[in-house]
C-alpha cells in the first residue's frame, strides 16, 4: 500500500544495485536518520540513554557480529572478548594521552589483530568446533582481564572511561555521547550496507555457500575468513570502546563475560542473519524487550492486576522474554529480518497477495 | 492412485510457483511430466512428497489426495510410509556412507531385519552395479552409479510411487538408457512412477501419459503417444529429433499456445 | 514483661521516624528505587534483603512515616545486566528518587560513575567498591557498614583473639572465588600478614564455585590452622560441604558475609556446627525492631513475603538498610528542611551518629569522610539452629583499612581525569 | 526513447535518435533506396526498427510496418504483392521469413537485420545487419558534411510515409497509405483539443502493424517530443510498463477488458482483508463514478471515502499496473464495455474513448475529460467534419483523411466520395454533438424470422463476463441465436481451483460440465437484457481460443466472421441441428507454421433459463 513501485527503472546496470531504489524506502531512511539525528531534542534524557543509546551501540556490535555470522558464514562465540579489548584498549590509549579518535581506531585495530590471531587459530576448524574455538578466547581474554590489574583497573577491577574530546569538543552529557555513539553507528551501517554490493560481500557469500565452490572460482575461502573475523573483530573492538565511553562510562569484566557474547549472538539470529535491519532489530529485541517486559509487569502488577510476590513477578518478564524468542523463532526461523521482510512484501504486492512472475 | 486436485503452491508467502495443477498417476501407472526449467515441476514433486517445508514453500490450495486420502498434511516419512518415494534431483546420496549402508538407512521403518535382507537383495537385483561397488564410500561412485543408489535407497521403503526428479541429468547416454530401462522394469513390477524430465524425448518413450506445465500451469496433458506427435512439443522440447542438426539452431521468438 | 518490650520498641522506632499519625500521608511521599537481581546470580540474598527492605517501609508508613512523609520503594527486577540496571537507575532518577539501591556489585559499579556525576545517593551495604568508604571521593556512595576490606580485618581480628595475639607461625588459608570480588580482600590479608607474623597462602576456585576440589586438596597440603572462606551464593555451601570432607575444623573456618543460614541447612544444620562468619548485622527476632515489623506488618497480613524468613540474616540487613535510611532521612528533614533531596539526604545519612536501630546494628556513625559507618562488626557462630555472637561489635584494623581505601581512591580519582 | 534491453533501459537522446535515423537513412540510400519506395518493417517493436520506419520517411520512401507472427503468405500481401526491394527484419525468424517470400516472388532484394543471433553466418545476398548500413550511412556522413542537412530537408509533406493496412475482417487487408500531412493534420487536432501534452512518456507496445502504435510511437511521438519505452519483450509488457510509468497510455478495449480480468483474479485470490478492502472501495468508486458521469453530486462522506480509498485501493492498484502517472488514457478500435470503463475510471485512471479508422490516420472524435459519457464517443476533433448520411453511416471529413487505398480504386471510390470518408458504421450524433457508434453496417444481421440484430454489440456484452474471452454469436438467417464461446483462461482456471474442479489444460477445462454452468450463467445473464426472438438458446464451448494464426480473428483481434463459419462449420450445424455433442476436425496451425488438423468432442449445452 505505501510502496509505489512505478516509474522505476535502470538506465545503467550499476543503477540496478543501488541500495533503495524503491522511494518508500528511501523516505523510510531518510526519516530514521532524521529521527535519529533529532532524538536529543524529541526524546527524554530516560529514553536517550538508557533505550536508544544502548540500542545503537548494540546494533553496532550486532552488525559487526553479523558481518561475521551471517555474511560469512562462520560463528563467533567470544564476541564479547573482542569487544573488551576494544574498550580496555582504547581506555588505556587515551589515558596515555591520545585523542579520542586516535585512540578508538587504535582500540579496533588491538581488537581485529587479537581477533585475527584468534581467527587464524579458529579457522583451521569449522562448524561446532570453531563455536569451541572461540569460545576458548572468551574464556582466555575474561580470565586476563580479571587478572592483570594493569589492564582492570587495580583492586576493584573498574576502570573509569577518562573524560574525552571529540573533534576538539569535550563530550559531556548524554547528547554529545549518543551523537558519537550514533556516529559510530551510521558509519558502520553504510559499511555493512554496502558489503552486499561489492565483491567483499560476494566473496563473503561464496564462501559462506560454499568454501570449496568458492575456491573453485578463485575465492581463497581462508584469505575471505580471515578479512571477516578482522573485520568483524574491529567493528567489535569499536562499538566496546563506545559502550565503555558513551554509555557505561566505567568498564568491568562482567560487562564482557561470557553472558554478553550469547547475548551478541542472540541479537544476530533472533535478528536475523545477513541483515542489516535485523541486527537492529535483533540488538532492540534482546536488549529492550527484557526491560520493556519487566517495566510492563511491575505496571501491571502496581495495578493490583498480578497479586503475586516480587520474587515470582521478577520471573515472569522472564518467562514472557524467553517465549517471545522462541515464539518469534518458531513463527519466522530466519529472524525478524524476515519477519519485517514478510511485512514487507505483504505491501509491497498490496492490493494482491501473490508477487507478479 | 495419486491425484493432485487444482494444487496452488506459494514460497516465501508471496511467490506463486505453480497453480491450479491437477496430476493423476494410476496404479502402477507411468506419467511424465516435462516442462521447461523453473517450469514448477520439482515444485509440484514436492509437494507430493511434503519436502516444501524446508524451501518455505506452502501447499495454499488445493488437494493431494493418495490411494484416496488426503495427505496434503501429513509430515515428508508419514507420507513415506504410505508409499510415496521421493528421488531427489542432484543424486542426494549419503557420501559418507557406503552403498550398503545407503541402502539399510532407508530401512528405519522396518524392524524386520529379514525383510531388509531381501528388499536389498531386491535392489542389487535391479542394480547389479551397485553390488559391484559394495564396499565403496557413496561420494566416490560415478555420477550413474549415484543415481542408481538414489532409486535403489528408495525402493527400500517398497513404494507405490515412486518419483523421480530429473534422472538423466548429467548422464551419459548410455546410462540415461539404462536407468531408463530400470524404469520400466520396474514399472511392469507393479510400482507406479512419475517422472520429471527434461530430456522428453526418452520421458515420452517410456511414459503411458504426460503432463506439460508450463510457467506453474499444466497447459497440455494427454497419452505420451499423442504428445509425443504434438508438433509443438516436437519444436520446443523435442528439438525435432534428428531433423535439424545444431547449426540450424533457430533463435526465434516462439508464441507458445500448447494446442491439444 | 514480653508486651513491655514490644511497647518499648514501637516508642523507638516511632521516636526515630519522629513523626505524629495525624500528619501522616498529605505530604509527598519519599520515593527510593531498588533495581535488584531475583532472578540471575544474587538470588541466594535479593528476595530476603527485599522483604526486609519493603516491611520495613511499611512498618514505618503504618506509623506515619517519616515526619509525615510515607515511603515508597520501587522495585525492579535487573537479572545483573548493568544496561538493566542502568535503565532502572535514569527511571528512578525521572520518578524523583532520592535513593538508589541496587546490591550487586556488577550494576553498583556500572551505575557509580552516572549516581557520582548526578549525585544521587547509592547504598551498597556490605557489598560494592570497599573504597566508596571514602566520602571526599564518592560522596554519594554511601556503604554504611564494614565493606569487604573492614570485613577481612574483623575475621583476622577474631582469630588473633583467639590466638592469644600470638599468630606468629599460624597458617592462614583464604579459599576464595576467582573474580574481582574474590581477589578484592587479598591486599588486606597480605598486610596483615606483614603486621601480624602468621602465615598466610590463598587458593581461588573458577567461577561460579560447583567445583572447588582442587583448591581444597591444595589446601589440605597447606595444612592450615584457620581457614577464611570468601565466595556468595552456591559456591558458598559447596565451600563448607569440601571444608568438611577435608576435614577441616568448622569452628576455625569462617566467612565472608554471606553465609546464611540457608547455607547451613542446605548442608545439614547438625553438620554445620560451629562454623564462624562476620555478622554486620544482628540476626533473628529477637529484636525490638524485628518485633514491630511481626506485630505492625506480618500479623496485620501486610507482609511482602513469607513469614518464615522474617528475622532471617539477609531480611535483617536488608531491615537495617531501611533503618539507615530512615534516619539519615529524619535528619535531613529535621535540620535541611522540607522538601527532601538527594543532597538533603545526603547531609542527612552523613549525620548519622551512633545510631544502633535498637541493637540490630553495631553503633554507626557516618561522616562526609568516613560513608563505612565506624567499620563495626563481629563474628558469628552457627550453633546448629541458630547464629550465636561469638565477639562483640568492634572496628578492626581501621588504619589498614584506610590506608588501602585512600590509595584506591585516589587511583579512582586520577583515572576519570 | 528508451528500449529496455537485458534488463536495464537504454536511452537515447534525440540527437542520438537523429544520428541513428541518419546513418540508416545514409546507409539505406546507398544501398540504393529510392524516394517513393516501401520500406517492410516486420518484428516486435524495437528502437532500431523504428529508427528504420524514420529513415524511409527521410528518404522520401515509407515504412510499411508488418506482424512479427505474420506467416510468409499474408507477408506476400503486406509487401505489396512482393514488390518491395527492402525490408528490415527483427531477428532469424523474420529474416528466413523474408527468405521464402523471396523465394517465391524475387522480392526484397535487400534484408536488413537487426538482430544477428542466428543470421551472422547466412550467406544470403543481399543481407546485410543493420549495424553494417548505419555503419556505411555514418561513412558517408562524414565524408560529406551537406548530406545530413540535406538528408533532414528532403521529405515533403505531400510525401507518402507509411503503409498501413484495414484489418480485413471480410476479406485482404487493404492497403492505406498516409502522408505525412495527413499525419500530422491528425496529430496537430488531436492536440489542439488536449489529447497530448509535449514531452508525454509512452510505452510502445503495440504490434508495430497497427495504425494505433505508428501514430502513438512515431507521428505523435516525434511532433509531441513523446518519451517512447519499448519494452523488453511481449512478455514482460506488464512488468515493463510498470517500470516505465507512462503519462500517456493506450490499449484497445481487448487489452482493458484483459487487464481488468487479470485485476480480478488477482484480488479473488488475494488474502481476505485485501479483498475487502478492494471490494469494498472500489464499489464505492463506482458508484461515484456512475453519479458524477450522470451528473449527480457527489456527498461528503462519498468523497472523503473516495480519498481514503485513493490511499488504501486505488493508488496502490494503479501503480501496480504501471498507471499512477498515466494522466491520460485511451482506448479505441472496437467499443469498450461499460464495466471495464467504468472500472478504471472509477480506479482514477482518466480513460477515455476515442474513435477513428487507420484511413482517418486513427483520430476522428474523442471524448474529452469534461463530458464523458457512457455509449458516445465524444465529439468530432477540431478540424473533423463528422456527420450521418441518411444510411445511418457515419461520413468524415478533414485533412487527416486519406486519399484512397493502394491499388484498388474500387474500394476508394466506395470509400471516398467528394472528400467525405464513408466509415462503414452506423451511428448517430447526439444534439450535443457527440458521437454514438453503434457497429459496423454491413453487420446488421436478421434472424429468419427477420429479427435485425448486430451481433457485435451482443457479443460485446457478452465479453462483460470475465470468464469469456471470446465469443461468435451466430443467428443470421437461423431460427434462434447461438454462441460460440472461447472461455478465459485466467480467470476460468482460478474459479476451477477455488470451486474444486480439476483440470489440466484449456481444452479440458473447457469441456467440464461445471465451466458449461459458469458459462451458461453468463450468458443467462445477457439474456436478460435481449428481446425474446434473439435470446441466446445454445452455445458451445470451444477447445482453444480464437487465434489470428488460424484466421479467425484479425491481428487487431477482430473477429471473422467467415472464417469461423468455415472452420466450425460442424459446430454450427450441430447447434442447430439440436445435437448435444459434436466431434469435430478444425483446422489448425502450430507456431511453427504448419499445419494440422484436431479432432475433438464438444459439448452443446442449452442457456436455459
Amino acid at each position: 500500500m505505501f510502496y509505489r513501485l512505478a516509474g522505476i527503472r535502470h538506465t545503467r546496470y550499476a543503477a540496478d544495485r543501488q541500495l533503495w531504489p524503491v522511494p518508500v524506502d528511501r523516505a523510510q531512511i531518510a526519516a530514521l536518520t532524521a529521527f535519529a539525528a533529532a532524538a536529543p531534542l524529541l526524546l527524554s534524557n530516560l529514553y536517550l540513554g538508557s533505550y536508544l543509546l544502548p540500542w545503537i551501540i548494540w546494533s553496532t556490535a550486532a552488525l559487526g557480529l553479523n558481518l561475521l555470522m551471517g555474511w560469512a558464514g562462520q560463528i563467533h562465540l567470544g564476541y564479547a572478548a573482542v569487544m573488551a579489548i576494544g574498550a580496555y584498549s582504547t581506555i588505556h590509549i587515551v589515558r596515555a594521552g591520545l585523542p579520542f579518535e586516535l585512540a578508538i581506531i587504535g582500540g579496533g585495530l588491538l581488537s581485529a589483530v587479537i581477533g585475527l590471531v584468534f581467527g587464524f587459530a579458529a579457522l583451521r576448524v569449522k562448524g561446532l568446533y570453531l563455536a569451541i574455538s572461540t569460545l576458548a578466547m572468551q574464556y582466555l581474554v575474561d580470565w586476563i582481564v580479571s587478572h592483570v590489574q594493569a589492564i582492570s583497573g587495580g583492586s576493584q577491577a573498574t576502570l573509569q572511561a577518562p573524560a574525552f574530546r571529540v573533534l576538539g569538543l569535550p563530550v559531556a552529557g548524554d547528547m554529545m555521547r549518543y551523537y558519537v555513539a550514533l556516529a559510530v553507528c551510521l558509519v558502520v551501517t553504510s559499511f555493512l550496507l554496502n558489503v552486499g554490493r561489492t565483491s567483499f560481500g560476494r566473496a563473503l557469500a561464496a564462501v559462506r555457500e560454499k568454501d570449496f565452490a568458492a575456491a573453485i572460482v578463485g575465492v581463497d575461502p581462508f584469505y575471505f575468513k580471515l578479512l571477516a573475523f578482522w573485520c568483524s573483530s574491529f567493528v567489535g573492538g569499536i562499538a566496546g570502546a563506545v559502550l565503555a565511553f558513551c554509555y557505561y562510562r566505567a568498564v568491568t569484566p562482567e560487562q564482557f563475560n561470557l553472558d554478553v557474547s550469547i547475548q551478541a549472538v542472540a541479537m544476530v539470529i533472533v535478528g536475523g542473519l545477513g541483515s542489516v535491519i535485523g541486527s537492529y532489530l535483533g540488538a532492540a529485541l534482546v536488549l529492550l524487550a527484557p526491560i520493556m517486559l519487566n517495566n510492563l509487569v511491575a505496571a501491571l502488577a502496581r495495578a493490583g492486576a498480578l497479586p503475586m510476590s516480587e520474587e515470582v513477578l521478577s520471573h515472569i518478564p522472564l518467562i514472557l522474554y524467553g517465549g517471545l524468542i522462541v515464539g518469534f523463532l518458531l513463527f519466522e526461523p530466519l529472524g525478524l529480518a524476515k519477519v519485517y521482510d514478510n511485512l514487507r512484501n505483504y505491501f509491497l504486492v498490496w492490493p494482491f497477495r501473490h508477487a507478479r512472475r | 492412485m495419486l491425484s493432485l486436485g487444482n494444487v496452488e503452491v506459494v514460497y516465501d508467502r508471496v511467490f506463486l510457483a505453480v497453480k491450479g495443477v491437477s496430476i493423476e498417476v494410476s496404479e502402477g501407472g507411468m506419467v511424465a511430466l516435462l516442462g521447461a526449467n523453473g517450469a514448477g515441476k520439482s515444485t509440484t514433486l514436492k509437494a507430493i512428497s511434503g519436502l516444501l517445508m524446508p524451501e518455505r514453500g506452502e501447499v495454499t490450495r488445493g488437494e493431494v489426495r493418495f490411494n484416496g486420502r488426503d495427505v496434503a498434511h501429513l509430515s515428508p516419512p508419514e507420507r513415506v510410509r504410505l508409499g510415496i518415494a521421493h528421488v531427489l534431483e542432484g543424486r542426494r546420496v549419503f557420501e559418507h556412507l557406503t552403498p550398503d549402508e545407503n541402502l539399510i538407512a532407508a530401512t528405519s521403518m522396518h524392524r524386520d531385519r529379514r525383510r531388509i535382507a531381501e528388499l536389498r537383495e531386491k535392489v542389487y537385483g535391479y542394480f547389479p552395479r551397485l553390488k559391484e561397488r559394495l564396499s565403496t564410500k557413496a561420494g566416490y561412485l560415478s555420477g550413474g552409479e549415484q543415481q542408481m543408489l538414489a532409486i535403489g535407497r528408495a525402493l527400500m521403503i517398497e513404494p507405490k510411487l515412486l518419483m523421480l526428479d530429473e534422472p538423466s541429468l548429467g548422464l551419459a547416454p548410455y546410462l540415461v538408457d539404462e536407468i531408463f530401462a530400470i524404469l520400466e522394469q520396474l514399472n511392469r513390477d507393479g510400482v507406479g512412477i512419475l517422472l520429471v524430465e527434461q530430456n522428453a524425448a526418452a520421458a515420452l518413450d517410456i511414459a503411458s501419459d504426460a503432463y506439460l506445465i508450463e510457467n506453474g500451469r499444466i497447459v497440455m496433458s494427454g497419452a505420451a503417444g499423442t504428445l509425443k506427435e504434438n508438433p509443438d512439443i516436437q519444436e520446443f522440447y523435442l528439438g525435432r529429433a534428428g531433423r535439424k542438426d545444431y547449426h540450424a539452431v533457430k533463435h526465434y521468438r516462439r508464441r507458445k499456445r500448447w494446442l491439444a | 514483661m514480653r508486651r513491655t518490650l514490644t511497647g518499648l520498641a514501637l516508642a523507638t522506632v516511632l521516636s526515630a521516624a519522629a513523626l505524629g499519625p495525624a500528619a501522616a500521608q498529605d505530604k509527598a511521599p519519599i520515593k527510593l528505587g531498588t533495581a535488584l537481581d531475583f532472578t540471575a546470580v544474587y538470588t541466594f540474598v535479593t528476595a530476603e534483603y527485599s522483604q526486609g527492605q519493603r516491611d520495613y517501609a511499611s512498618l514505618l508508613n503504618a506509623k506515619g512515616g517519616i515526619k509525615g512523609h510515607s515511603v515508597e520503594i520501587m522495585v525492579v527486577d535487573t537479572g545483573n545486566q548493568p544496561q538493566r540496571g542502568i535503565e532502572a537507575y535514569e527511571r528512578f532518577k525521572n520518578e524523583g528518587a532520592v535513593l538508589v539501591d541496587f546490591l550487586s556489585t556488577p550494576v553498583s559499579r556500572a551505575v557509580v560513575p552516572r549516581a557520582l556525576a548526578d549525585g544521587m545517593n547509592v547504598i551498597t551495604l556490605f557489598h560494592g567498591r570497599s573504597d566508596a568508604a571514602d566520602g571526599t571521593v564518592f560522596p554519594t556512595i554511601f556503604p554504611m557498614t564494614p565493606a569487604y576490606w573492614s570485613q577481612a580485618t574483623a575475621i583476622v581480628k577474631y582469630i588473633d583473639d583467639q590466638e592469644k595475639g600470638d599468630l606468629k607461625g599460624k597458617k592462614i588459608a583464604l579459599v576464595m572465588i576467582d573474580s574481582p570480588f574474590g581477589r578484592e580482600p587479598l591486599p588486606v590479608f597480605e598486610e596483615l600478614c606483614k603486621r601480624l607474623g602468621y602465615e598466610f597462602s590463598a587458593f581461588p576456585y573458577p567461577s561460579p564455585g560447583n567445583e572447588q576440589s582442587s583448591a581444597w586438596t591444595q589446601l589440605r597440603r597447606f595444612k592450615p590452622d584457620w581457614t577464611i572462606i570468601w565466595g556468595a551464593g552456591g559456591g558458598q555451601s559447596v565451600s563448607v560441604r569440601d571444608a568438611i570432607s577435608n576435614g577441616i575444623p568448622l569452628d576455625r573456618l569462617a566467612s565472608v558475609i554471606w553465609l546464611s543460614e540457608t547455607d547451613a541447612n542446605i548442608i545439614g544444620a547438625g553438620q554445620t556446627k560451629g562454623i564462624l562468619r562476620f555478622e554486620g548485622v544482628a540476626y533473628g527476632k529477637d529484636l525490638p525492631v524485628i518485633q514491630a515489623i511481626e506485630q505492625e506488618v506480618v500479623a496485620k497480613g501486610k507482609g511482602a513475603g513469607p513469614a518464615e524468613k522474617v528475622g532471617g540474616t539477609y531480611y535483617n540487613i536488608g531491615v537495617a538498610s531501611m533503618a539507615l535510611f530512615g534516619e539519615g532521612a529524619r535528619l535531613a528533614l529535621e535540620k535541611e528542611g522540607e522538601p527532601l533531596t538527594p543532597a538533603k539526604l545526603k547531609k542527612g545519612l552523613e549525620s548519622i551518629k551512633d545510631f544502633t536501630a535498637d541493637g540490630l546494628l553495631p553503633p554507626v556513625t557516618i561522616t562526609g569522610e568516613d560513608h563505612q559507618g565506624g567499620g563495626r562488626g563481629r563474628i558469628a557462630a552457627w550453633d546448629g539452629s541458630k547464629w550465636v555472637p561469638k565477639s562483640a561489635w568492634a572496628p578492626a584494623y581501621q588504619d589498614i583499612v584506610w590506608d588501602l581505601i585512600h590509595k584506591s581512591a585516589e587511583e579512582f580519582k586520577a583515572s576519570s581525569k | 526513447m528508451r528500449e529496455r534491453d537485458l534488463g536495464i533501459w537504454r536511452e537515447y537522446t534525440w540527437r542520438q535518435y537523429l544520428d541513428e535515423v541518419l546513418a540508416l537513412a545514409a546507409g539505406l540510400e546507398a544501398l540504393g533506396f529510392t524516394a517513393g519506395e516501401p520500406l517492410v518493417i516486420i518484428g516486435d517493436n524495437r528502437a532500431r526498427l523504428y529508427f528504420a520506419m524514420v529513415a524511409a520517411m527521410m528518404l522520401r520512401g515509407f515504412a510499411s510496418p508488418v506482424y512479427p507472427e505474420m506467416p510468409p503468405d499474408e507477408l506476400e500481401h503486406f509487401s505489396r504483392g512482393g514488390r518491395a526491394r527492402f525490408a528490415v527484419a527483427e531477428d532469424q525468424e523474420q529474416v528466413d521469413k523474408l527468405l521464402e517470400l523471396r523465394a517465391r516472388s524475387g522480392a526484397p532484394e535487400h534484408i536488413v537485420y537487426d538482430d544477428p543471433r542466428g543470421v551472422a553466418g547466412y550467406r544470403a545476398p543481399g543481407l546485410i545487419g543493420y549495424e553494417a548500413v548505419a555503419a556505411m550511412g555514418r561513412r558517408r556522413l562524414d565524408g560529406d558534411p551537406g548530406l545530413a542537412p540535406a538528408l533532414m530537408a528532403r521529405a515533403r509533406p505531400e510525401d507518402a510515409a507509411v503503409l498501413l493496412h484495414s484489418s480485413g475482417t471480410t476479406g485482404q487487408p487493404k492497403g492505406i497509405l498516409l502522408k505525412h500531412r495527413q499525419l500530422i493534420a491528425s496529430v496537430g487536432n488531436a492536440a489542439t483539443a488536449g489529447y497530448f501534452e509535449e514531452g508525454e512518456e509512452y510505452v510502445a507496445y503495440l504490434p508495430i502493424a497497427w495504425a494505433g502504435d505508428f501514430i502513438f510511437s512515431v507521428a505523435a511521438a516525434i511532433a509531441m517530443r513523446f518519451t517512447v519505452d519499448i519494452p523488453e519483450r511481449q512478455e514482460t509488457v506488464m512488468r515493463n510498463l510498470r517500470e516505465a510509468a507512462p503519462t500517456l497510455y493506450f490499449a484497445s478495449a481487448r487489452s482493458w477488458d484483459n487487464l481488468l480480468t487479470r485485476l480480478q483474479v488477482g484480488i479473488a485470490e488475494s488474502t481476505p482483508l485485501k479483498r475487502r478492502l478492494f471490494d469494498y472501495f472500489l464499489e464505492l468508486a463506482i458508484d461515484v463514478e456512475r453519479d458524477r458521469l450522470a451528473g449527480k453530486p457527489i456527498g461528503a462522506w462519498r468523497r472523503l471515502m473516495r480519498a481514503i480509498g485513493e490511499l488504501l485501493v486505488y493508488g496502490p492498484t494503479r501503480d501496480q499496473l504501471g498507471l499512477s502517472r498515466a494522466r491520460r488514457a485511451y482506448t479505441a478500435g472496437e467499443a469498450i464495455g461499460e464495466d471495464t470503463f467504468l472500472f478504471f475510471r472509477a480506479l482514477g485512471v482518466d480513460l477515455k474513448q476515442f474513435y477513428g479508422q487507420t484511413e482517418s490516420s486513427a483520430l476522428t472524435a474523442a471524448q474529452s475529460s469534461d463530458s464523458v459519457r457512457l455509449h458516445t464517443v465524444g465529439r468530432a476533433l477540431p478540424g473533423v467534419e463528422i456527420r450521418i448520411d441518411d444510411n445511418g453511416e457515419i461520413l468524415a471529413r478533414g485533412e487527416n483523411v486519406f486519399d484512397g487505398y493502394v491499388d484498388d480504386p474500387e474500394a476508394t471510390a466506395r470509400t471516398l466520395v467528394d472528400g467525405w470518408l464513408h466509415t462503414g458504421d452506423a451511428g448517430y450524433l447526439e444534439p450535443d454533438g457527440q458521437l454514438v457508434v453503434l457497429g459496423r453496417i454491413g453487420d446488421v444481421v436478421h434472424t429468419r424470422g427477420g429479427e435485425r440484430f448486430i451481433p457485435n454489440y451482443i457479443e460485446n456484452r457478452i465479453k462483460f463476463s470475465q470468464y469469456i474471452r471470446d465469443v461468435a454469436v451466430l443467428g443470421a438467417g437461423r431460427d434462434f441465436l447461438a454462441a460460440i464461446v472461447c472461455i478465459d483462461m485466467e480467470a476460468v482456471g482460478h474459479w476451477a481451483q477455488v470451486n474444486g474442479v480439476a483440470y489440466s489444460s484449456y481444452a479440458e477445462l473447457s469441456q467440464k460440465a461445471e465451466v458449461y454452468s459458469l458459462v451458461a450463467g453468463a450468458l443467462r445473464h445477457v439474456n436478460e437484457v435481449l428481446p425474446p426472438p434473439l435470446k441466446l438458446k445454445r452455445f458451445v464451448n470451444l477447445h482453444k481460443e480464437f487465434d489470428p494464426d488460424d484466421g479467425e480473428v484479425t491481428r487487431t483481434r477482430k473477429l471473422r466472421r467467415n472464417v469461423i463459419e468455415r472452420h466450425f462449420a460442424q459446430v454450427i450445424e450441430a447447434l442447430y441441428a439440436g445435437a448435444t455433442a459434436v466431434e469435430i476436425e478444425a483446422p489448425i496451425t502450430y507456431a511453427t507454421g504448419e499445419t494440422g488438423v484436431l479432432r475433438r468432442t464438444l459439448s452443446i449445452m442449452e442457456v436455459g433459463s
